[in-house]
């Protein structure tokens, strides 16, 4: 075992009207621990363009919805979606 | 799988759900309209978070065919789609009609709502815009082209258009 | 013409409805199911008083299309007709799926309840009965071959089965 | 003008079950004027294997639902409409 890592790494995916804003609809962020999905929202608000993104936009990871409070773990995938329209 | 991007052929999904048992054979196809609030729309451009979308998909089926004793077979499509395509096809079929229209409901509304799938509307003034975001929301109610049944966020969201 | 001895083509009663403006179309289609109450059947035989049901399912569809701006296609199939058969047909296109739903369901409840058909179940064990005289009524609900949703005679009825 | 005449003709149909309780799917009756609906359906429970024939049955004068009070003139054609079973 290597020694306790401090960060964790997730990878962001982007969707539709999202991943026009960060010119992007995937990139990897690195987080420090304890990381939550809110932490990972509220880095993507800091880039460049993303100002217009919610502060609470709808979050799936690794296919399934959650809440802001949920904790990341590395290698998670975590999907940012924009309301859907589907139908 | 529930995506594709080749049209939709209604007759095979009547072909998975049809059987001896089933009486009453509701269904529902959502096709591109040519406007949308007063304002002639060319084409719909979808595209969707594809491995959660089959996985809703699936689970929207699942519970339709356990509540309502039922087969239902279901397809939306993605990609470019022009004035008239069909862009999501429903077919329940039961041993009575009043399953097979309940089932055919739940499964369109649960679509809307619940599959990570987006379109965006190409206008014949040149405009393009995300449904579901800031303009879309003050249209009203409509079909395709609308998002008055899109999960909503909880949140701001974008004021703009996004081109 | 509503009435038809040839097999029913959902893709023509497509074609009739589709339209730019619309983008929800419902339909429904009634098929001959293999049973009845826990009984087996063969196959049913459909007729009509033509003139009175061509007349009633016009009015029907017009009555439709007035109360939810919506185009409506419906066929009705007489004769013979055997297990998966399809015995009646509708879409409904509207710009909008509730009127498109709600549509598709007026029709078909309005043309069990008021176009002259009448169709009798062969049954496996070589009875044969007319839908909705005794034996029929007593079944309980059912999509084919039930009696649920016929006018009722306003008097008595048959007590046994027309052979 | 022909002397005024003390009877009425009028066509029946009958169909599904009616048609075979009766053995026949069309016939002429003669009835006493003045004729009602009601008269002709008397009538037709009169002939032989029509007594399970309802007293009211759902009938419909030319092409249209009627009560049994409708009177009958002349060529109408009177069908007896068996409990519907369409779709």
């Amino acid at each position: 075992m290597t020694a306790v890592a401090s960060t964790v790494t997730i990878r962001v995916l982007l969707f539709a009207s999202y991943a026009e804003l960060l010119g992007s609809d995937s990139l990897e962020i690195v987080l420090d621990i304890p990381a939550r999905v809110r932490d990972a929202v509220e880095r993507l608000r800091a880039l460049p363009g993303a100002e217009r993104l919610p502060a609470k936009p709808l979050c799936a990871l690794n296919l399934t919805q959650v809440t802001p409070d949920t904790p990341l773990r590395p290698g998670d995938e975590l999907a940012i979606l924009p309301p859907l329209s589907g139908g | 799988m529930y995506l594709t991007a080749d049209p939709i052929d209604l007759g095979s999904l009547l072909a998975q759900v049809q059987s001896p048992r089933h009486g009453g054979i509701a269904s529902f196809l959502g096709a591109v309209r040519d406007h949308q609030a007063g304002r002639s729309v060319i084409r719909l451009e979808y595209s969707a978070y594809q491995p959660m979308a089959e996985a809703e998909c699936a689970r929207i089926v699942r519970e339709a065919e356990a509540q309502w004793d039922c087969a239902v077979a279901l397809k939306h499509r993605i990609g470019t789609l022009h004035i008239g395509d069909v862009a999501v096809a429903i077919v329940a079929a039961s041993a009575h009609r009043d399953e097979a229209f309940a089932a055919c409901r739940y499964v369109i509304e649960e679509v809307k709502r619940r599959v990570p799938i987006w379109k965006r509307e190409v206008f014949a003034d040149g405009k393009v815009e995300w449904v579901g975001s800031g303009e879309g929301r003050k249209r009203g109610s409509g079909e395709l082209g609308s998002s008055e049944d899109g999960v909503e966020v909880a949140g701001s969201s974008p004021e703009k258009s996004v081109k």
